[in-house]
């Protein structure tokens, strides 16, 4: 496109293949399943990547690590862009640019099934060991909005739910979209508790992360976006990885 | 490039405590553990001797961050610790992982004191049954204390990849230096930093454990190696 | 030299390590105040026949010690014996992190045979004896090769042992301590002491001995008076032997 | 409890692969390293010898996983790797973190190297010199053959432990065992059962291992420790 | 004798580790086929010395061994003058992971001085000589002490040196081993080849050496033909050491 100043695009043409940068294990957003005795990297961000790359002409390449590095790689050149369920906090925003919204965000507290009544209020929470998994929005929101809990801090999520489900923990600040598939896959297992926890206007909006410098490549994601918006695919694209995580979630 | 240690080098003191105090327990509890199974994979009873191998087998063959994670989840449904918050993190983690760190210890402090123990020559074990000593009073009296002499040098090493393997114990929620170096380039955006803090600070540690360590030996040392 | 009563009676006595069986049905007894002497070719066994005698090793056969029999006897009742034998190592094998006092006192303490007072002053005595009295607070390291050997003699008599077994004590040292080592075993050979020998040292062992006996290849392949050994036998391999080391 | 197995093997097959691959690019790397940084350690220039001294300390006194981070970092500014995949990673990932990891291993081989290197007499050396052989020769046909085998079993240890270390390449997004067990714990909503299944992998790996290294010493040795 | 030209010169030798002062001013010659016995106490020097000879240690004052001032001399030419200088050492030292024969034919093949037909086949020889050409294939482990160390002499002939150092050549080995070794020496010694000989062996000394040099504390203290070191001397410290080891 002739407004842009710089050749983001034409790089990644010239390459063939974008590379989105993700941490794969934040299901629904993102996880691996093997179809075929293929590995395969799958969820929604996948379904909108892959979205990106079809309009852009390119192949997908899927770079899988850590989520507090994902931002590193993206500095340096390791990824093109990120989808991982980044939350556009002021502070991202700083280092990265982001594109438009493509999922709100509503964080709750999971909890296990027996406490699906116990806390009800912050105040209940009072001395429990909340979990959040390192630099997310989550962990911000647990430590600012809990107060009197102990906040705990992992870099891998299963590792907090897997706790939960010990007793280990009684809660894990988890956004929406996870605590529901977690409800789905072991009903017996988890409650999302009464509590409220407010989503700050700056942290409920999830967005795809480039290069200050791309602005050509975020123009055309966002081209992209509105238009998987619009023609409603945004939704079902999300029911579809729902359903990938139920069938291979077992 | 380390301006932002201005802010947040409470972060990194608290850390060093916890990496501290973690490791102290896990250095204690490895001792204890090897000096066990040491016994255990010497004895004459069978059961003893296939039990403590087993145990440095898994141990030395796996991981120790899958290790610590495994215990981890075991201890935490078998003992019960009260949920008191300590140096940022809470107690009923940093005991059982303490302990995890002390259990995968053992397995190397257990071989390193049978090699302690074979290197003093069967001579002096057998100077002290020839003089009528049992032979609990001939290994305790007669070959440890200058096993554990010998030994010094690799209990050192051990103790100083303790200190650094203790780093694991943040998958399990524990704040110890590498947590928190890592929550701090993750606000930072930038972990090249942060973790040179941390490597620094894991240096200095190893560094005056070792330190320590060849103040002791030389200490136990003085007493009767003097060159004639 | 009176008839005293036998103290020590080996009786087929076997020994084998896996395959390699090294003591082929070893028979001899020893009297009180007897001194043997057991020669012969590196390998032969003599060391692991000593071992054997202090139960350092399991056997099959009899040693029988003043009328007990070491292969049936417990636990404690070895202990017991084993305090009644003292034992001289090649390698001395004093305890390191012991001064000299302590190697000798220890035992004796720990195994509540004297009281700490008593056994200091009967470890200057014996030091003393060997010509060591000024070494008492020294660490074993920093003697040397004669001087730790004597010292090691002195610890097996703290005990007041009834026999005392010596294993090569004089071939680890240099040639100039050799000498001071004899002369405490001639000592206490003089004052009456029953004792097992092994030694390359044939001019001591002609002086010395009631009996030799030269052990070849596990078994007993000569033995006799030190007269009937060093120049009377016909046996062609103790001839052979005697030639090569005299 | 593993029956997502059925499904989830070929991850973690791929996962093993990954991990030897990258266990034996570091290996090697950490023997080369071993070998140059001993010799500069011997080395009668003071210069090389404190850089050996430097390297040596720095890396045993600092966590294998943000050496290994900084590392990838800077190496990846320096060194350009394709960006071909290979095993479910990028090449330029699983090359600068094999080498992150032959630099960890290079310090520890060099120690060992070091420790085999005393442990023959220095009668050998004297009685190469002796013969008129110069001090390379020396040092290459009759010490280090001897030497190498006497460190065999230290040298065993040191692979296994780099091999169970080699999971902190997970940090830098190489899918090795413990990252793909990790992931697809995240799919399963639960890790212990993955978990269990890479500490197994882990185990039968350095299982297999030892074993070699066992054959090895033992050929090494036949020849010439007889007992006679 | 025959008045042969010095093959070695001595010079004001001095050799301290650190502040313990081993030799002192240690001056001697050796003239061609001139057997040289040092004999004295445990850590008189006597090792270092010949270490000092073939230049494995570094010291000061001067050795000349034909004409060539080893201290003086580059990597290289030492490395040519070591060869003619053969070593035998107290442990043996030969390499555990050759055969005898390639601990024999290492150096000539890899000094290339022969060709690998040469030396094996001059090795042979050699073995031949030291009675163990069966031996050839044989791993040293495998081999008895005085075996091995045969086998170190034949290793030091293969270079043909033009003198053999010997340290303490037969301590080290079983009393039945000492005579074949000895006997090695002494043939050697009766073909003319120039030898510096440490050795407590006192007979083998009076029989081979031209001179007998007593070593004690890092000095000469005194030195002569064996009649003068073993009977007439005045030194009250060669008479205690020679009561001591004879
Ligand atoms: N612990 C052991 N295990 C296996 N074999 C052994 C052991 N100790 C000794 N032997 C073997 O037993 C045999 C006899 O050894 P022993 O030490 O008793 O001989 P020796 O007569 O004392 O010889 P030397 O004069 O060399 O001391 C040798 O063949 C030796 O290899
Ligand atoms: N590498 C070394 N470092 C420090 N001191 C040494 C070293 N080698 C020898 N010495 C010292 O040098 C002195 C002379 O030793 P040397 O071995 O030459 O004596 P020796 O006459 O050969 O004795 P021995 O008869 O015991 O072989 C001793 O005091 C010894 O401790
Ligand atoms: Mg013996
Ligand atoms: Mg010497």
């Amino acid at each position: 496109s002739s407004s842009s100043k710089d050749n983001s695009v034409k790089k990644i043409q010239d390459k063939k293949t974008i590379t989105v940068g993700t941490s794969a294990d934040y299901a629904p957003f993102e996880f691996p399943i093997v179809k075929n005795g293929q590995k395969k990297i799958v969820g929604y961000d996948m379904l909108i990547a892959e979205k990106i790359a079809d309009n852009l002409g390119v192949k997908l390449k899927i770079e899988n690590t850590e989520f507090p590095s994902l931002i590193s790689e993206l500095k340096n050149n390791k990824i093109d862009m990120i989808l991982a369920g980044m939350v556009s906090t002021k502070q991202r925003r700083k280092v990265v640019a982001f594109s438009r919204s493509y999922y709100t965000v509503k964080n709750v507290l999971l909890v296990q099934k027996k406490d699906a009544n116990t806390y009800n209020t912050i105040a209940s929470l009072k001395g429990k060991q909340i979990g959040a998994q390192q630099t997310t929005t989550q962990e911000s929101i647990a430590k600012q909005q809990i107060k009197g809990a102990n906040v705990v801090t992992e870099s891998v999520l299963t590792s907090l739910t897997t706790e939960l489900s010990q007793g280990k923990l009684a809660g894990v600040v988890v956004e929406n979209e996870i605590a529901d598939n977690y409800l789905r896959q072991f009903p017996n297992k988890y409650a999302v508790a009464k509590v409220k926890l407010t989503t700050p206007k700056d942290q409920r909006s999830v967005n795809i992360a480039v290069r200050k410098s791309d602005k050509a490549l975020l123009k055309r994601i966002n081209k992209v976006l509105i238009k998987l918006q619009n023609n409603g695919k945004m939704a079902k694209m999300l029911k579809q990885a729902q359903v990938l995580q139920d069938k291979y979630g077992k | 490039m380390f301006g932002f240690m201005k802010q947040y080098y409470p972060v990194f003191l608290e850390g060093t405590a916890q990496t501290i105090i973690i490791s102290i327990i896990g250095i204690l509890i490895g001792i204890l553990l090897g000096l066990l199974f040491v016994m255990m994979r010497l004895s004459k009873l069978k059961v003893f001797e296939y039990l403590a191998r087993v145990y440095i087998a898994i141990v030395r063959g796996t991981p120790s961050m899958i290790q610590v994670m495994l215990i981890y989840y075991t201890l935490s449904k078998v003992i019960s610790v009260p949920q008191v918050q300590f140096l940022g993190s809470g107690l009923d983690r940093v005991i059982p992982g303490s302990i995890a760190l002390g259990i995968n210890s053992g397995a190397y402090t257990a071989e390193i004191f049978r090699s302690g123990i074979i290197s003093i020559s069967r001579g002096q074990t057998e100077a002290g049954l020839s003089l009528g000593l049992s032979e609990k009073t001939t290994m305790f009296s007669i070959v440890l204390p200058q096993a554990v002499r010998n030994i010094l040098p690799a209990l050192g090493n051990e103790f100083i990849s303790l200190i650094k393997e203790s780093s694991v114990l943040f998958y399990i929620g524990v704040q110890e230096v590498t947590a928190q170096a890592l929550g701090v380039g993750g606000t930072l955006y930038n972990f090249v930093p942060p973790l040179i803090v941390a490597a620094s600070i894991y240096f200095v540690l190893t560094f005056l454990l070792s330190q320590l360590m060849q103040f002791i030996e030389k200490k136990m040392g003085r007493k009767y190696i003097q060159s004639n | 030299m009176t008839v005293e009563p036998n103290i020590i009676e080996v009786k087929n006595l076997k020994k084998a390590y896996g395959e390699n069986v090294v003591l082929k049905d070893i028979s001899f007894t020893v009297k009180k105040s007897e001194k043997v002497v057991l020669i012969g070719p590196s390998g032969g066994g003599k060391s692991t026949l000593l071992r054997c005698l202090n139960r350092l090793e399991d056997f099959s056969g009899q040693v029988i010690f003043e009328n007990q029999d070491l292969s049936a006897a417990s636990k404690e009742k070895l202990r017991a014996l084993r305090q009644k034998m003292g034992m001289v190592f090649q390698q001395f094998n004093l305890f390191p992190h012991k001064t000299v006092l302590e190697n000798i006192t220890f035992a004796p303490i720990k195994l509540k045979i004297s009281s700490l007072q008593a056994a200091q002053k009967k470890a200057l005595d014996l030091l003393e004896q060997v010509g060591l009295k000024n070494k008492a607070n020294a660490y074993p390291q920093s003697l040397s090769g004669g001087q730790q050997q004597r010292v090691a003699i002195a610890r097996a008599l703290a005990m007041d042992p009834e026999v005392m077994l010596f294993d090569e004590p004089t071939s680890a040292l240099d040639p100039e301590m050799v000498g001071d080592v004899l002369q405490v075993m001639e000592k206490l050979a003089t004052e009456g002491m029953t004792m097992i020998i092994v030694t390359h040292e044939m001019g001591f062992a002609q002086e010395v001995a009631d009996k030799v006996i030269f052990m070849d290849q596990g078994q007993i392949a000569d033995s006799g008076s030190p007269a009937y050994i060093f120049k009377e036998t016909a046996n062609p391999r103790t001839k052979e032997f005697i030639s090569k080391v005299m």
